[in-house]
């Protein structure tokens, strides 16, 4: 059975349990309208998998050895025909330059040999498997079908997305339950996740662009969801204006691809792309740079960051699907399939330096913060900058490997707050008391979600945070920029397990103590990072007031299933892309002629040195927190600092709101009196010949023939004459 | 002169007879008396068709134009009660004309010119070849009872069939439209029809 | 072919058999109002099955193709407002089969005007058509306003047919015979174009802005409208329209397609749409009956369909039908709304649609839905004819004419939304009862309301059906630039 | 000799004497009268055309031209009589309820 005849219901499974929670939401009993959504997902889940299944099953097996030989043929070919054009500009002999092109032939074909040895499996027919049916046509051009792609990096984005949303689903069952509207809530993250598995099943820029937006909106909606906080309603527009800011660069990226390509079709664009644009950089570093606009609006890179943090006034599953499964993911998505287009310009340097800058950023701001979620949202934003610097590293399927890691163990994570949220009570980890004496299931996950995130052997972070940071080694060859990135990279690794070694030492081992960020004035959230006045603030905080339990308890079966399914997930899912299984993952998805892996050679150096900075900085996390042995006081002001986030937030506001607002009064005073004046007058115009036309139409009968019989004689000598002449 | 043929002569006559007669239905204040001068225009039109050698159009046009039409126009100016038409309005007369003079001059000015075929040179149309285009399709072959073959040009079979659902039209609404005192309205004395429109009744 | 006939016969015997049987049935008007629905989705979908094989029937009518597609717009058309004239059987005196037999005869007339290759069965085929609207306009015999305006529509279009007929017999004149291949033909193979074509061309012109209401030919519009019944009015607003505006593609293009005449007609059909969009937009910004402002819209509407005409390409034609196909939907919509909330005791004035959204709010929200349609709000079928049409005009290097276009969007918006505000935004003049639409009206609504959004979300299917359609045309447009 | 032209010429003045009817009636059955010359000034010029052309189509066309004619006659008188019915006359002077 082809993939295609169920595909599409992997995406409009959720669709319809949105529709369905919200025609029936609240008839169909408590929990009535959440299972079903769950239901619903595990269905799409399950389909996802037979999709991942049936397209490992379609795609070409490689022989790994095999592989490497290949590379190394390849390698050996540009410097053969360097020589041969240095021969030709110096004019050697002809029999020089025949003896070279022959030895050139040579390795082509040996290449080819090689080639074909290590196929194992040819590809089926069909694969990539893709659909397209009309949808806006146009006569005389291209048009835009309506299609589903579903090629190896589909699958593996359909199963991770539709695998986490599930889990997440089982978790809100019970972590929403109470809450005033929970149908609500279930239709829009289901309809959510639905944007998200569209958006990776698109065969099309215009309908990943639609299910993009789509996915913009329900994130507005979901941050909001608590829409009776100010806080929630600040940070749902904040969310909003600053990605669809983005989200106008890549509008007009995808024009101007249209413009380039007469088309919008992905996997066109893959074939097209290097003969296109080869002589044209600057096109693709333009396309480039405007698509990576719209990414970092959406994945929430350094200085588009800004919304994510406070995007947690959502509730926590929300938090979780945003950072984990949909949202963020998107980004990174869509800058792995524009690909084609990114190698072929320059904008890659760029977007590693971004990247890597903002690895270091977030996770440098991580240890100052006291709110769980909010260590989390920095650790999500850092590790976002890791996979865009290996994007802009050229190892895209570094990236994606990582994309997906970070899937489970950030959904783990966060899922793991929440359990921790919902058993204390509180958000603040000072405030949370040795839980875990309280939490053993959530403890556990947390530790492995933990470990992955910072990347200690065997967890799924280790293997894909490995690969980025070799293939920003190996692009030293091309530029010695990306050596400091390197360094960048690793000091972000060592922040990174600093400050989740502190979060879990913290809220699981300590026993509550006065919160030091409470004293602070410049406390959590507040005046400046939402723009919120102080009323505002006293508003919030009667409607989230709530008891802090003093003892914790275990959450329930749905939340502990969830987060046990996904320890194991972030435990396994590295191993499939480590050197153990041959690099399974890389070869599975990869693009051009053979998967390009590494040898183990190149990589154990790596590992060693990422295991010790790991190590490094969970040890450093214990002497500081766990038994005190160290005691380091940081400067006030730079805590202060780092809590106002570098004061990012305020500058926005300052230089946004206030010269705009002074800009703004002229430009209104010009708007009502000259140019409302005048549309004005436009429209009174209007009406006055609208009403003298009206009454042209006297009503008798001889005024209509007698209009009607000279207008035919008029059109009569008109025509006539006209033609003639 | 050849101008004056006895076909030549003969179609000034009846051009003129028809024209003025033509002049006098549209200007006559006593419209039984306009709808004659109609029936006897239309008559003298029938003889231009004879004239151009279609004795099949020129009887049917004594029949229905000539005959039926004006008959059944005398019959409602009778029952509408107006023989006399409210006398010459000036200005209905010359926005008319106004209308109506240019019209001609255009219509003049764009015949084919030069115009060489004469009549005389063109062949009449028997009845039988008319009713074979009539009732035939386009480019059937049929065989005449003079046994010739001709090709059908036209061929209006399909025309012919719709006119009759034309006819059907033209005769259930004028029933709909005119029949004195509707049955149905009767049968269900409760609902009125006049309900509609009834908004837009002051007479705005 | 067979399928296009038995669609063909469906429409002429279905109302033929709904006459027959008027006696019998008389008094059961549910079994008549079935009947003539299920005859007019029978054609429908017969037309349907038959639009991709081409044929000729008796010589004189293409069959598939465009005219099944025509044929399906026209169904669609009578069943439409077969279903709105169900929702209130009574309104049109109950069991009086003839209104059915009616709208049956004027979507055959327009399948006609639409297939038809030569210049006879056009003829009569508008004939057919115009008949059986003079009759259902006229159709409330005891009412004055219903008379009047039967009457002036009858008196103006026996001018227009009569301005039509001159220009037909003068262009069979200088085509040198009825059919379109033949006149096409002749006027390719002449030296210089004959002089006979220009009046010819421009009477017919003339003929088909009556029975388009262009500007000037468009006075009958808002006093037939008016005055009819009204769905007749419904009928009236698009089923004809429908008809005479794809047949005038198809004539224009098929006979008249020579560059020498296109350049002539796509001038004249400039002119006429800049003037009908102007004026009619114009004309309806201070109505305030419900029924004019649909009259004069659709005028203006119009205006915009011709648009695609004026373009002479391919793509115009296209979008002229995807325009057509939306514009029923959305137009029958708006009518049957006025209708039902007209039965249902609300008033055809502006003003007395003041506070619906409190009072009825599914039927306003479905109204209000089609006048936004009707105004070209994305994703609804309106937005999409306007943009293709423009799209085409565009393309076809008509800058200034798609400018003057979008500017009348931007006109009608005000008289559209001044209704849309009156519905939710302004207290009832009366104590906001609730209103009772009944559930066939209702039915019908939520039909035209699914066609409208889903023509307007995906225009694809219906585009490229179109483009199957005229594929055969492709080579007699001899226009395109 | 009688060319083309000459029945073009008696068609076109015939229309003219129609339309100038049409336009100057006030009464709705002389209106009527005026459109039937209307009808008979295209008869004359299909008849023509056809004949010259030595086409049998148009003395078709004429045939249906002349029974559509009469439909429309029936229409409209139908319709006429129905004005009278509800006015007292017969006339376009009482068609002005719907204006502007």
């Amino acid at each position: 059975m082809n993939p295609l005849s169920y595909a599409y219901l992997i995406p409009l499974l959720p669709a319809l349990g949105f529709l369905l929670n919200m025609l029936f939401g609240y008839r169909l009993g408590k929990r009535g309208g959440a299972y079903l959504s769950v239901g619903l997902l595990l269905t799409s889940t399950l389909l996802a998998t037979a999709l991942l299944l049936q397209v490992r099953q379609a795609a070409p097996v490689w022989d790994k050895a095999a592989v490497f030989e290949v590379l190394e043929a390849e390698e050996a070919l540009p410097p053969l025909e360097e020589v041969l054009s240095e021969a030709k500009a110096m004019g050697a002999s002809r029999e020089r330059v025949e003896a070279l092109e022959a030895e050139i032939a040579l390795a082509e074909e040996k290449l080819t040999e090689l080639e074909h040895e290590a196929l194992i499996r040819e590809p089926a027919a069909d694969f990539p498997f893709s659909s397209e049916t009309p949808w806006i046509t146009i006569a005389g051009e291209q048009g835009i079908p309506f299609g589903f792609l579903l090629d190896p990096f589909a699958a593996l984005m359909v199963f991770m997305v539709s695998l986490v949303s599930l889990l997440i689903h089982l978790f809100s069952v019970e972590y929403m339950a109470g809450e005033e509207r929970y149908p609500t809530f279930f239709a829009y993250i289901s309809l959510f996740a639905a944007a998200m598995l569209g958006m990776v099943m698109s065969r099309n820029l215009f309908l990943l662009l639609l299910f993009w937006e789509l996915m913009g909106v329900m994130s507005y909606l979901l941050i909001g969801f608590f829409y009776k906080k100010v806080s929630a309603q600040q940070a749902m527009k904040k969310a909003f204006l600053v990605t669809k800011l983005a989200d106008l660069g890549l509008l007009v990226g995808i024009f101007w691809i249209y413009r380039a390509f007469g088309t919008l079709d992905l996997l066109a664009i893959g074939e097209l792309a290097p003969g296109l644009l080869a002589g044209s950089a600057g096109v693709a570093t333009g396309i480039g740079l405007l698509l990576f606009l719209g990414a970092m609006g959406k994945s929430a890179q350094f200085p588009l960051h800004v919304w994510l943090l406070d995007a947690m006034e959502g509730p926590t599953p929300v938090s979780a699907m945003i950072h984990a499964a949909t949202m963020v993911a998107a980004g990174v998505y869509l800058m792995a399939r524009a690909y084609p287009i990114l190698e072929m310009g320059n904008a890659l340097p760029l977007i590693a330096w971004v990247g890597g800058l903002t690895a270091l950023f977030a996770a440098a701001l991580a240890p100052a913060f006291a709110d769980i979620k909010k260590i989390l949202a920095w650790s999500t934003v850092s590790q976002l900058g890791f996979m865009f610097l290996g994007l802009g590293a050229f190892g895209w399927i570094a990236a994606i490997f990582h994309l997906v890691a970070h899937a489970f163990f950030k959904s783990l994570l966060f899922l793991g707050s929440g359990s921790m949220i919902h058993g204390s009570g509180t958000q603040d980890i000072f405030a949370m008391n040795q839980l875990k004496k309280y939490m053993p299931s959530t403890r556990w996950t947390f530790i492995i979600g933990g470990l992955s995130l910072a990347g200690v052997f065997p967890f799924a972070g280790f293997w894909s945070k490995d690969e980025i940071l070799l293939a920003v080694k190996n692009a030293l060859s091309v530029n010695g920029g990306y050596g400091l990135l390197l360094l960048i990279g690793y000091a972000a690794s060592f922040l990174t397990a600093l400050y989740i070694s502190r979060t879990y030492l913290i809220a699981f081992e300590q026993a509550k103590r006065p919160s030091p960020w409470q004293a602070a004035k410049w406390n959590q959230g507040g005046l400046g990072v939402l723009n919120m006045s102080a009323e505002d603030l006293a508003q919030d905080a009667e409607y989230d007031h709530h008891d802090t339990h003093d003892t914790p308890h275990e959450s329930g079966w749905h939340i502990t299933t969830a987060l046990w399914v996904l320890a194991i997930s972030a435990t396994v899912f590295g191993i499939i892309g480590s050197p153990f299984t041959g690099n399974a993952l890389q070869g599975f998805v990869y693009r051009g002629i053979v998967p390009e892996l590494e040898p183990l050679s190149a990589q154990w150096l790596g590992f060693i040195v990422s295991t010790l900075v790991a190590l490094s900085g969970i040890t450093l996390a214990y002497l500081l927190y766990g038994n005190a042995r160290l005691k380091l006081q940081a400067p006030q002001l730079l805590t202060q600092l780092l809590q106002q986030r570098f004061y990012l937030d305020q500058a926005y506001y300052f230089f946004a709101a206030g010269p705009l607002t002074r800009l703004a009064k002229p430009l209104a005073w010009f708007d009502r009196r000259i140019i409302d004046a005048l549309v004005d007058f436009l429209a009174w115009l209007v009406a006055i010949v609208g009403d003298a036309l009206r009454r042209v139409q006297t009503g008798r009968l001889e005024h209509y023939a007698w209009t009607m019989a000279a207008a035919a004689v008029v059109l009569l000598l008109a025509l006539s004459f006209g033609g003639q002449l | 002169m050849e101008a004056f043929a006895p076909n030549v002569l003969a179609f000034y006559l009846i051009s003129a007879v028809a024209i003025i007669l033509a002049i006098l239905a549209v200007t006559t204040a006593n419209l039984v008396r306009a709808a004659l001068a109609l029936a006897f225009g239309f008559f003298s039109l029938a003889g231009i068709f004879w004239l151009l050698g279609s004795p099949f159009v020129a009887v049917l046009q004594l029949v229905v134009n000539a005959g039926a039409i004006p008959i059944v126009t005398i019959f409602i100016v009778m029952m509408t009660q107006s023989r006399f038409s409210q006398l010459r309005n000036p200005l209905f007369a010359a926005v008319a004309l106004l209308v109506a003079i240019p019209l001609l001059i255009a219509a003049f000015s764009f015949f084919p010119s030069p115009a060489t075929t004469a009549l005389t040179q063109t062949t009449p149309l028997t009845v039988e070849a008319l009713g074979v285009e009539l009732l035939s399709q386009r480019g059937a072959e049929v065989t005449l009872s003079s046994g010739e073959t001709m090709t059908v040009q036209a061929g209006t079979i399909l025309a012919f069939e719709v006119t009759a659902i034309i006819l059907l039209v033209a005769f259930v609404g004028s029933i709909i439209l005119a029949r004195r005192e509707s049955l149905i309205l009767k049968l269900e004395s409760g609902s009125k029809p006049a309900a509609e429109g009834k908004a837009a009744d002051a007479d705005a | 072919m067979v399928f296009s006939l038995i669609a063909l016969l469906l429409l002429a015997l279905g109302g033929s058999m709904t006459l027959l049987f008027a006696t019998v049935l008389e008094r059961n008007p549910v079994m008549t109002a079935g009947g003539g629905l299920g005859v007019a989705v029978l054609a429908l979908m017969f037309f349907a099955l038959s639009y991709e094989q081409p044929g000729v029937l008796l010589g004189m009518y293409q069959l598939g193709g465009l005219s099944a597609i025509g044929g399906m717009i026209l169904s669609l058309i009578a069943a439409l407002t077969i279903l709105g004239v169900m929702a209130n059987p009574h309104k049109y005196r109950a069991g009086l089969s003839e209104i059915y037999a009616l709208i049956l005869f004027t979507a055959l007339g327009g399948t006609l005007m639409i297939g038809a290759n030569n210049l006879l069965l056009l003829y009569i085929g508008i004939e057919l058509s115009s008949y059986s609207t003079y009759i259902l306009v006229g159709y409330y015999r005891d009412e004055r306003y219903s008379t009047e305006a039967a009457t002036k529509y009858f008196v103006l279009g026996a001018l227009a047919s009569a301005l039509l007929l001159y220009g037909i017999s003068l262009l069979f004149g200088a085509g040198g015979g009825l059919y379109y291949d033949q006149i096409a033909a002749t006027l390719a193979a002449a030296d210089t174009l004959p002089a006979l074509l220009w009046p010819g061309l421009a009477l017919l012109l003339a003929g088909f802005g009556f029975k388009l209401a262009l500007v000037p030919f468009h006075a009958w519009t808002p006093d037939a409208y008016q005055g009819a019944p009204t769905m007749a009015a419904a009928l009236l607003s698009v089923g004809p329209k429908a008809g005479a505006v794809i047949a005038l593609g198809n004539l224009l293009t098929q006979a008249l397609g020579l560059e020498a005449i296109s350049g002539v007609w796509q001038q004249a059909l400039i002119w006429l749409a800049v003037l009908t969009m102007t004026v009619g937009n114009l004309q309806a910004l201070n109505q305030r009956n419900l029924k004019r402002l649909l009259g004069y819209s659709s005028v203006a509407q119009l205006g915009t369909i011709i648009v695609g005409l004026a373009a002479g390409t391919l793509a115009g034609f296209q979008a002229v039908i995807l325009y057509a196909l939306g514009y029923a939907f959305t137009n029958i919509g708006a009518f049957t709304s006025i209708a039902a909330l007209r039965d249902a005791g609300v008033g055809e004035e502006v003003d007395d649609y003041a506070g619906l959204g409190k009072r009825q709010p599914q039927a306003a929200l479905l109204f209000t839905l089609f006048l936004l349609s009707l105004a070209g709000v994305p994703l609804l079928a309106g937005f999409a004819g306007k943009l293709f049409v423009f799209k085409s005009a565009v393309d076809a290097g008509l800058i200034v004419l798609a400018t003057i276009a979008v500017l009348n969007t931007v006109i009608a918006y005000f008289y559209y939304f001044r209704v849309i505000v009156k519905m939710w935004l302004q207290p009832a003049a009366d104590e906001a009862q609730p209103v009772n639409v009944n559930a066939i009206a209702m039915t019908a609504l939520a039909l035209g309301v699914i066609g409208v959004l889903v023509i307007g979300t995906f225009p694809g299917p219906f585009l490229e059906a179109i483009a199957t359609a005229l594929e055969p045309l492709g080579g007699l447009i001899i226009v395109g630039r | 000799m009688l060319t083309l032209n000459h029945f073009l010429a008696l068609g076109a003045i015939l229309f003219a004497i129609g339309l100038y009817g049409l336009l100057s009636r006030r009464n709705l059955v002389a209106i009527l009268m005026s459109v039937e010359i209307l009808l008979n000034a295209i008869l004359v010029n299909v008849v023509a055309i056809a004949r010259f052309n030595d086409q049998a189509q148009g003395d078709v066309f004429a045939l249906f031209i002349i029974a559509i004619a009469a439909a429309e006659v029936a229409v409209g008188l139908a319709l006429f009589l129905n004005v009278f019915r509800l006015n007292g006359v017969a006339t376009v002077d009482p068609l002005r309820r719907m204006k502007e």
